[in-house]
């Protein structure tokens, strides 16, 4: 199982139209070389799930910029103002999710249940459209479960089996977008051999890592 | 009535401020109620959170020192402390929503008397997006909106708020450059008011209706 | 913030008829001297929560045949035979959980979900008496959240503030747990300075810890 | 038709190794899918999953090189492979819920040509508890059941479970000492018979109707 491959072997795998969940918040612990080859490649048309929509110039945000996002599930827009242009003028769908409703909801995908029974956005707009659940005498909405096409990670330390090590905040996002999608892909930026990660230091386990790119390239 | 722009700032954080009890787990928000951060006081031992995934946040790095892979949740460059811990954004919120932050501070276009609150978007014009403000809001044991009392004149503190709300009926507690307000089952109770300020001066600001305590205090600002 | 207690005195705070959650899995990873202070100070009537009823000499089995136990909420009582005696007995009622659903009720009263849907126990006697969801298609049943009076965890490494590093497979239900509960006593088989433990490598952040207990004492 | 306690064993284990593939997640159950294994073909990289918290099993330690830190789930002395993780019990449960597990492999008391199994316990006598079973069979992308053919001469390869159910239509493969079974949607097809063992001694054991496949093979054992 070797799953080391090259930026360019990696992006065969991605497509216009395609689902696209990326690890990262404000930019920190996404994966820039993998952003920048679907820019080069001319992939368009994506959904895309991240914490937010980072700055302009980073991360997911340059997405944005360029043009290349239908839709963004999303928690938080208000650092990128292109974000907010193009959602006014009705350039791009963004679906606004609570931060802690978005990753739940990830997790739930990743985890095989059926959804989150969250209090949070209980008599908000958030709540419009959705089913609501009286449990032991609180109110609760039931939020669905969200998968990815794809994930994009950004490995502080991989080894070569895909075993994943995150870096102070850059994991946020990271381990759990990994077990929610069909295709894993992490930019390596320290790529070693298998064994050198200690087993009790992994944060993703290699079993959800399908791609790994070295990030040094 | 205080004027300053940066006096009322000073007020407003310094009160916050007070708020912090020792061995507190405690989430400023973007703005503002970072600053709380300089005024805690002597001997008060907190432990600050980031929505992002640590507990632990230390003063900002000298320029030339930042760490790239520690920012806050407003992406800005930070620290930690000794004894922090780093995780990702799941147990982060396990934290938030479980019940497990005792303070959260942030800020607000509108409060009203039953303690409702909006400050994620204005219709039309500004929607950033909530972030991590309603599970804070909803999980946190205790909702302190530290905010100026008026914007633009206008009062911020309603009968019942206009805009998209973030949470229903959250608030535990107002600061703002002219008072401090707790939200009580029986409205909205004058605790505190800030120096040089009367109750007229309040009143005016506020379209709620306010009750005043009968042992009501000047702020120690 | 003082954490740190003798066992006398994080024992004060056990009381008769008390809930007690414990990490460790076959009793690896769970705090033996907190098990054997409870034996040693007599309290009885306990509802415990664990992942099974080890063996009979050691973690929680050691409570269950000294019968300090009213009723366990477990995933499994097979390696322990007196969990079966009392239980076929009516000495002890026994509450079997599937694994995955056990460690998810008590994550979700850590996090304040209003419980799991999961797809586990569906057409067998599991789903007896719970309320069944269908969602997007695919059944689920909701299983309420779990929550303790007490957790008492077994930390590899701990530092003074209680932050935890547990070490290779004693981690298990350890993290969970620690969210889960009104107070959280963890047993340090090494006690460190704050800052000693990376911050990456924390697996409790020290929030969650109320009371520290020397292992070595 | 194979007599010989030990060769059971050993066709049953042999057999099921053969379904490994390179690069599957694959956990083991505790007893006889344990030796598993020991027959994985030369080649084939798989990974042993542990419920209690970890993947990479390695070979059981020598004796006095236990780590009291490392258990199976079952509670032996176990070992990890370079390239293993550890994670807690949450993970784990994704992992095997969510469908990242190619393979659970575990015995039975009874399945049925439903693909119904039931191996968690027998009412008012055995009642081990489902462990993590429940959701291994629920989750993972193909069940195996390996198990002697019958119990004490008693079918256990039924129409209809009568003890308590696992899962509800959970079985792809029944792996015995007799024959290797696929459950598909028309019922049972019997595949592969073991050397030395007829049509007629698998229906003979078995309560379940079956269908013989046209190309039946001969199990490579």
């Amino acid at each position: 199982m070797k799953k080391i491959k090259t930026i360019d072997e990696a992006m065969e795998y991605i497509k216009d139209g395609m689902t696209i969940a990326f690890g990262g918040f404000m930019g920190v612990g996404t994966p820039e070389k993998l952003v920048d080859a679907i820019l080069a490649k001319g992939v368009k048309d994506l959904t895309i799930i991240c914490n937010d929509t980072a700055f302009p110039h980073n991360g997911v945000g340059k997405l944005v910029v360029n043009k290349r996002v239908k839709k963004c599930i999303v928690s938080h827009v208000g650092t990128n103002p292109e974000t907010g242009r193009q959602m006014n003028a009705g350039e791009m769908e963004v679906e606004l999710v609570p931060q802690g409703t978005l990753i739940e909801r990830i997790r739930s995908a990743g985890a095989g249940l059926g959804g989150v029974l969250t209090p949070t956005g209980i008599g908000t707009v958030v709540e419009e459209g959705k089913q609501k659940l009286n449990i032991q005498g609180k109110d609760y909405l039931l939020e669905l479960p969200l998968k990815a096409d794809v994930a994009m990670l950004q490995g502080s330390i991989v080894d070569k089996k895909g075993n994943v090590y995150y870096s102070k905040a850059t994991r946020n996002f990271n381990p759990i977008i990994a077990t929610a999608a069909d295709l894993v892909i992490v930019q390596a930026e320290k790529l070693v051999e298998a064994g050198e990660i200690d087993p009790s230091d992994v944060m993703t386990p290699s079993v959800f890592v399908n791609i790994i790119v070295d990030g040094r390239e | 009535m205080i004027q300053d722009k940066e006096r009322k700032r000073e007020v407003i954080v310094k009160r916050v401020a007070q708020e912090l009890k020792d061995g507190n787990l405690v989430n400023l928000g973007i703005g503002m109620p970072t600053l709380v951060a300089n005024y805690i006081p002597e001997g008060v031992d907190i432990l600050l959170q980031s929505e992002n995934g640590y507990v632990g946040i230390g003063p900002g790095p000298e320029a030339g020192k930042e760490d790239k892979d520690i920012v806050n949740a407003g992406g800005q460059p930070s620290t930690v402390v000794p004894g922090a811990a780093f995780f990702d954004s799941s147990m982060s919120f396990t934290i938030i929503r479980g019940g497990h932050l005792d303070i959260t501070v942030l800020g607000a276009l509108q409060v009203d008397q039953l303690g409702n609150l909006a400050n994620w978007m204005v219709p039309g014009k500004m929607v950033p997006g909530m972030g991590g403000a309603m599970d804070l809001v909803v999980g946190a044991k205790k909702v302190i909106i530290s905010m100026e009392h008026t914007a633009k004149g206008e009062a911020k503190i309603l009968k019942k708020c206009t805009l998209p709300l973030t949470a229903v009926g959250v608030v535990d507690m107002i600061i703002t450059e002219m008072c401090v307000i707790e939200v009580t089952k029986d409205g909205l109770l004058v605790t505190e008011l800030a120096p040089e300020t009367t109750k007229e001066e309040v009143s005016a600001a506020t379209e709620a209706d306010l009750i005043f305590a009968e042992d009501l205090k000047v702020m120690n600002v």
